[in-house]
């Protein structure tokens, strides 16, 4: 249903992601790793077309992507969430709006102008914050809440599009362990009960281990390694990483158990 | 280290500090220095020492005096005879036919005798003469005869009195007497601000408030409390009616070129900003406007309008709205420059369309600016309204000036003062009330 | 987080939320339509009475708002020859300005900076006392500089000094405010371990406080002196001298003398781009650089 | 053709702020008669009615020559000349009067060599038109600074004028009055008889050094595109003023008058003719 | 010397100090320990008369104190000097400035607006820099230095006032152990060579065992405690700390021995 054929961004010189192709044929949770600067960011922002790719194809459902312009390319991005590493929500605005903001492309531009939306709506938005668990949420603005509350609301506010797929940029990145295991619990339960494609940016392996069925590893801009969880092994680790052999991954894992072992945290960028 | 490198550089960390602390008192001289050979050159350019000597103490005396009392003339026509009683020597002040004073006794045959309180006394006396006891000093006596003055004073006179062969002053703490072929003329001063409630010709004159409020009606035409509103609010000294006018067109100027002018340099805002605004030339463009109407000054831009909208509020608040637009503009411009991107990003990844992102990308965030802004100005704004009209013809700015300048009833002028200066503070608490409930308090 | 989610007490749980969010948005409808309806009324009344008021309305005379600045423009074309020669004329009249207003805010800032110190929690000499100096302030803020000017004109003639002091009282209330908040905000311990010196109060402040707040107070003492160049040309429009008065004396005299009108606005504009520009590059440097 | 309001326009600076007081008759009458809302305008100075008048915002308006001679330079067409106040001998003249402090030593314009001399307003006939011209040929020399008076410069009004001369700011001034009655007075009106019955002035300090040609009242003019009609029935309305309401006529001539009377532009083609003199500098 | 008599001190119905009373008779080294809130600074701020006392005499050599104001007070305070926690020296100005600032009180107020100190105390400030080890730093800004070089700084701005007492409140609680010893030295050492009085107020025990020749002990505002330190077992300081049997001195100690066996350290306020 997915499929990438050379898609390349170059930023002047610098070629951030180079010639990727995949193909995913159903919906399946997919893990995105590589170290900083490897291309996974530019790699997601350019399936949900917030940039142009230099080169390449996005294919989804037969359909070519990547030169949708105008309204259909808004109408892509409405069945294509985006979950960020900082939520990118607006904080003054309160909870509930934040997840309607999921509805914008629908809705006339003049009534979401005043703020009016759909009974049905705002109800469909309260109950995707019940499954989340935060629905006594709702009515608080945004900047009110903890990190972890945060990023659910921007999954609420992805589910609220009812898209195909859901792209998550480093969802965990600026969580502590206990929110970022409720986090990716919930990307997983999203895409095992609505059956969507989740395709998440990861920087820790062993979250990409435990809760994706395919794993691709960049390095450098190029997918260096597409393969299921099993078959990620600590030397390929080193490869896509290109860590000597003292590498160990216990420095960049943030599941909680590992955490007693040591105190010192990945640096994210 | 041993002992000599010691003492050595402990020698050379003293030179060091020394050194260190001349440079400071240099610079410490410097500053004030120079500060004071400005302020030299300036006492210098701008002549203060000169104007301290021209400074009139006399009219500030006037003014001080003026703007807390009030004065009643009594005034002889010397050519035609009778004499007429009026406050402030206005028309509007004047005593009806018939009555006068209680202060002013006897009839004009014999003498006319006009009380100033402790000791003064002035007597209006038949064929134009005057006589007036001054308490330790003794009798002025003066007559007007073939059309020049004959007195009883001899040189040299005292300072307060201005005597020539055809005009007589007499100035004392009690009042003033003026004489000249044509008039006699004596003036009483009273504290407070004359008739302010009511004029000698409504019926509420001289009764207490218990008295209107309570008593009996006094004008058997209408209730007491709507004609005593009335009459006040109608005081053709006062004019209460077109000072509360003038306040409020004041306000309304501000009002309306505030936010007339934030709602006119939102949009232009998006188009100066090098975020939002692709094409660099129009941006260029978009700015140097903003820096033009913003340089020209709103009270240019009065002097501009003038031609086409005349005299008014209606230019006053234009003015002030075209001034604003450009500081509104570069502020708001700025501010859009600032932007956090991620909440625009955000809210692009939906697929919102451009419109749909401004309102919930970028509104939401300069929203406290632009709010906090716009009332801060709304607050100078009533000041600078005060200006204008005082130029383009409206508001309590108009009618200030025109006391000042025609020199006269200088309790009108404090009067405007000390309701500008409320109206300017309570413009202040609003928009500082307002701010804190929009926005909520100190960040 | 179960399955239970459509569960009965869950569900009735949802069903509160979204009832009480509801009526919450309903308020928030109600409450920003009342406010916005009040504001467009307000807006739309006030126009129409200021339309009313006026001796031109504006529908008709929006189209001839650039007659004036035409007749200027052209007759100044017409005589472009003379502007070197009135620029110059002019100039010692825009120093005056400049005067006007660079010692006036030099006076007031002075001014201003001991009120501030006066009224600020923490710094106070007389902490008692600090109500009636913030209250001065007010006061001092409120008087707009016409009032002051027309007066003092009044008493001490035509001339600059009537606008000078004016724009210094003013100066010193507006500063003194934003000074204090400033101060407030300053680090106190410097402060404490001055007095435990036996420093007294001007020692305190002058060692312990200023320096602290130097770059902050200067920032905004080069606004207001961008201020109040504009506050001196226009107190000249009242008689109080300077380039203001010159412009005054032009424009009022009308046609045939549109070019030096044109000249001193020119200068005028000149003046106040130029200062804007030096000081808000100024200041920027001034803030970040702490 | 119609019109909806009529705008009267009152000039600033020579007259006291309650000229709008004193023109509410004027006012009343006015509505009463073209049943339309009429409103009365106080610029702060001259050149606001004149903008008025010009832009066409003011229909009716009560200039000083000079005023006048402005609008019609500037254009012409834009108003027509229909009456002008009368003093109680029936003229319709007054006076531009040059005046010094008595203890200055300074008599008449002899005296002023090398001395301050001060202009009221730009726009005003007596305050600065009429004494620049005739002060010229008077001491043969220009009015420029330096030349023969060691300054020139403006005060802004007539009120200012006579408080920097009292005040010792400048040496002498120049100001209006009707030239009639006493000096010591500061004359039957004027701006120096409304300064010395305020007590600003004590004329005995003042002495007058200095009385221009008569200059011709300022015409009440109305904007020439009012419609015809209105035009008469305004006209007619003030020339009987007088005779119907005395003490409205009063108020609006701000002193005795012996009534309105009709005039042309032919009247004032001396001061244009002046105006356009002193333009040339 | 020094003689408290019932001094007390009261913050609305709190009373921070509550009649406190002892004598002084010779120039000691004294320490006050006791937990935080226990009205320690209070005291020595009534002592220099930074605050007033609500109570009690302050006597000085037979003078009082208590009761000074205007000039006399400040002429006092410039025999008392004050050492704080935070350091309190002015952060933008020099060394060599912030040392002289110890003058101020016998120089004109114009002098020391304008930097007119005489040569002869800025070779006297050098000096005392140079005694204090941190003669080279004389010219950098305040700011500019480590923790323990600007409390030196704040020592040698006492030293400079040329005071009959110096106290001290808690000059170490804001450096690390090594830095700690360095100033708790260099009090010692005034204090042995000019034969000042001294009084610090300590949290550790330890240290106040090790520098002083007299330990007084504050609890709630009252003193609890006053003898030597060998008088000051661990009965005493559970006492004095109100703490269970639990309490380990080791929780409070800065020592650079005990670091080793712990890293938690105890909360100042
Ligand atoms: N807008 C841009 N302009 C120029 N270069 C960019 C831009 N965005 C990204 N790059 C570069 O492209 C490369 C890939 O960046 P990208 O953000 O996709 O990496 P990443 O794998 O997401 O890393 P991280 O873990 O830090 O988020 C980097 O070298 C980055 O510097
Ligand atoms: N300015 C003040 N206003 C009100 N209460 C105060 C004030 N200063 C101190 N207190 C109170 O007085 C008590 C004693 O405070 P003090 O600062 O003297 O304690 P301490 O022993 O120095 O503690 P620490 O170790 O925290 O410095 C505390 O309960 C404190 O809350
Ligand atoms: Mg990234
Ligand atoms: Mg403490």
């Amino acid at each position: 249903m997915l499929e990438l054929k050379s898609l390349t961004k170059r930023f002047g010189d610098k070629t951030a992601v180079d010639a990727a192709t995949f193909t995913v044929d159903r919906p399946m949770m997919i893990g995105i790793i590589g170290r900083s600067g490897a291309g996974k960011s530019t790699l997601l922002r350019m399936l949900n077309r917030l940039s142009d790719a230099s080169e390449g194809e996005i294919l989804f459902e037969g359909r070519e992507i990547s030169s949708l312009k105008g309204a259909a390319r808004r109408e892509w991005q409405s069945r294509c969430a985006m979950i960020f590493q900082q939520f990118n929500l607006v904080p003054r605005m309160d909870v509930v709006s934040n997840v309607l903001h999921g509805t914008l492309n629908r809705r006339s531009t003049f009534a979401t102008m005043f703020n009016l939306y759909p009974q049905d709506d705002i109800h469909k938005a309260i109950e995707i914050l019940d499954r989340l668990g935060i629905a006594e949420q709702a009515p608080k603005r945004a900047e009110a809440l903890s990190g972890g509350q945060q990023q659910r609301v921007a999954i609420a506010r992805a589910l609220m599009q009812d898209p195909s797929i859901i792209l998550a940029d480093e969802p965990i990145a600026s969580l502590d362990p206990m929110n970022a295991q409720i986090v990716m619990d919930a990307l997983r339960r999203i895409h095992e009960e609505d059956g969507r494609m989740v395709i998440a940016n990861l920087h820790t392996l062993d979250t990409a281990r435990r809760y994706c069925d395919r794993v691709i590893g960049m390095r450098d801009g190029r997918i260096v390694f597409d393969g299921s969880p099993e078959q990620l092994t600590t030397g390929v680790a080193r490869d896509i990483y290109g860590a000597g052999a003292d590498f160990s991954e216990a420095a960049t894992s943030t599941a909680i158990e590992t955490l007693d072992r040591t105190t010192a945290q990945p640096v994210p960028a | 280290m041993t002992m000599t490198d010691a003492t050595a550089s402990l020698g050379s960390a003293k030179t060091s500090a020394d050194a260190l602390f001349q440079r400071k008192r240099i610079t410490a001289f410097a500053v004030p220095a120079i500060i004071v050979a400005y302020l030299a050159y300036i006492a210098i350019a701008f002549d203060v020492a000169g104007l301290a000597q021209r400074a009139s103490t006399e009219n500030a005396v006037i003014l001080a005096s003026d703007s807390w009392s009030y004065k009643t003339h009594v005034t002889r026509d010397n050519r035609r005879g009778g004499t007429t009683y009026a406050i402030e020597g206005e028309r509007k002040g004047a005593y009806a036919e018939g009555t006068r004073p209680a202060w002013v006794s006897g009839d004009e045959e014999t003498a006319l005798v006009i009380d100033l309180e402790d000791g003064h006394e002035v007597r209006f006396l038949p064929d134009n003469a005057v006589a007036y006891d001054v308490p330790g000093f003794g009798t002025i006596e003066a007559q007007l005869v073939d059309g020049s003055l004959i007195t009883n004073l001899s040189d040299p006179v005292p300072d307060w009195i201005n005597l020539s062969d055809q005009r007589m002053t007499v100035t004392t703490d009690a009042g003033r007497l003026t004489m000249t072929r044509t008039r006699t003329e004596v003036f009483r001063y009273f504290p407070g601000w004359e008739l302010f409630w009511f004029t000698l010709d409504s019926p509420y004159h001289n009764r207490s408030f218990t008295e209107i409020a309570l008593g009996d009606r006094i004008d058997p035409g209408r209730p007491n409390i709507s004609g005593a509103v009335s009459d006040f609010w109608n005081n053709g000294m006062w004019r209460h009616k077109d000072v509360a006018w003038a306040i409020g067109e004041t306000i309304l100027m501000a009002f309306l070129g505030t936010f007339g002018a934030a709602m006119l340099a939102l949009p232009l805002a998006f188009v100066a900003a090098k975020r939002f605004s692709p094409f660099g030339a129009l941006r260029f463009g978009m700015r140097r406007i903003f820096d033009f109407v913003r340089g020209v000054d709103a009270l240019i831009w009065t002097v501009v309008l003038a031609r086409a909208f005349g005299p008014g509020p209606l230019t006053g608040a234009l003015a002030i709205l075209i001034t604003d637009s450009g500081t509104f503009g570069k502020i708001f411009s700025e501010a859009l420059e600032n932007v956090d991107e991620k909440q625009i990003e955000g809210v692009a990844s939906t697929g919102a369309k451009p419109l749909q992102r401004y309102r919930f990308g970028v509104i939401p965030q300069i929203v406290p600016i632009l709010l906090s802004q716009v009332l801060y100005f709304l607050e100078s704004n009533t000041r600078s309204a005060t200006i204008i009209g005082a130029i383009t013809g409206g508001g309590i700015g108009l009618m200030l000036t025109q006391a000042i300048q025609t020199q006269k009833d200088w309790e009108e002028v404090s009067y405007y003062i000390l309701l500008i200066v409320i109206m300017v503070m309570v413009m202040d608490s609003f928009s500082g009330w307002l701010r804190g409930k929009l926005i909520g308090r100190k960040d | 987080m179960t399955d239970a989610t459509l569960s009965g007490p869950t569900r009735r749980e949802v069903d509160r939320i979204q009832d009480s969010y509801m009526a919450q948005v309903r308020r928030r409808r109600m409450y920003g339509g009342l406010t916005l309806a009040i504001f467009v009324l307000l807006m739309v009344s006030g126009f129409m009475v200021a339309d009313g008021r006026n001796a031109g309305g504006f529908w008709d005379g929006w189209r001839q708002m650039l007659d004036f600045p035409a007749d200027v423009l052209s007759e100044a074309w017409e005589k472009r020859a003379n502007l070197p020669g009135l620029l110059l004329k002019y100039f010692p009249a825009l120093m005056e300005t400049i005067n006007i207003a660079a010692v006036s805010t030099l006076i007031g800032a002075m001014v201003g900076l001991i009120l501030s110190l006066l009224s600020t929690r923490g710094l106070a000499r007389w902490p008692r006392l600090i109500p009636v100096f913030r209250r001065l302030m007010d006061i001092l803020r409120a008087v707009p500089e016409i009032v002051i000017a027309l007066v003092l004109i009044f008493i001490l003639g035509g001339g600059p000094v009537p606008a000078m002091i004016a724009i210094a009282l003013h100066t010193a209330g507006a500063l003194g405010k934003l000074y204090s908040e400033v101060a407030e905000n300053a680090d106190l311990k410097p402060v404490e371990g001055l007095a435990s010196t036996g420093a007294n109060w001007t020692q305190r402040m002058w060692l312990g406080v200023l320096p602290q707040v130097a770059p902050n107070f200067l920032s905004y003492t080069l606004l207001r002196f961008e201020i109040n160049i504009r506050a001196s040309a226009i107190l000249g429009f009242v008689g109080a001298g300077g380039i203001g008065f010159e412009l005054r004396n032009a424009m009022a005299w009308g046609p045939g003398r549109f070019d030096e009108a044109a000249a001193i606005f020119v200068l005028l504009f000149g003046t106040i781009v130029f200062f804007d520009q030096i000081s808000s590059r100024y200041r920027n440097k001034l803030t970040e650089g702490q | 053709q119609e019109i909806t309001e009529f705008r009267i326009g009152i000039l600033g600076g020579e007259n006291a702020q309650d000229r709008l007081n004193s023109n509410e008759c004027v006012r009343a009458y006015v509505e009463d008669l073209l049943g339309v809302e009429t409103k009365i305008f106080t610029p702060a100075d001259y050149d606001g009615v004149i903008q008025g008048l010009l832009g066409g915002t003011i229909d009716m308006a009560w200039l000083g020559a000079s005023a006048y001679a402005k609008t019609y330079m500037t254009d012409p067409e834009a108003v027509d000349v229909v009456l002008v106040k009368t003093n109680l001998d029936g003229s319709y003249g007054y006076h531009s009067i040059g005046f010094a402090r008595a203890d200055s030593g300074i008599a008449s314009l002899d005296d002023m060599k090398g001395k301050v001399f001060a202009f009221g307003d730009p726009n005003s006939t007596s305050g600065y038109l009429i004494p620049s011209v005739e002060i010229p040929t008077a001491i043969g020399a220009t009015m420029e600074s330096g030349d023969y008076f060691g300054e020139v410069r403006f005060v802004g009004g007539h009120e200012q004028t006579i408080v920097a001369v009292a005040n010792g700011d400048v040496d002498a001034g120049v100001t209006w009055a009707d030239g009639q009655g006493e000096w010591l007075d500061g004359y039957n009106s004027g701006a120096l008889r409304k300064a010395s019955d305020s007590g600003l002035v004590d004329m005995n300090d003042l002495v007058e050094i200095w009385k221009s040609e008569v200059i011709p009242e300022g015409p009440i003019v109305l904007r020439r595109a009012l419609p015809e009609q209105v035009k008469a029935d305004v006209t007619q309305f003030l020339n009987e003023l007088h005779g119907k309401d005395e003490q409205c006529a009063y108020n609006m001539a701000a002193g005795e008058t012996s009534g309105f009377m009709p005039i042309t532009h032919d009247a004032y083609k001396g001061i244009i003719a002046v105006r356009q003199a002193v333009q040339g500098n």
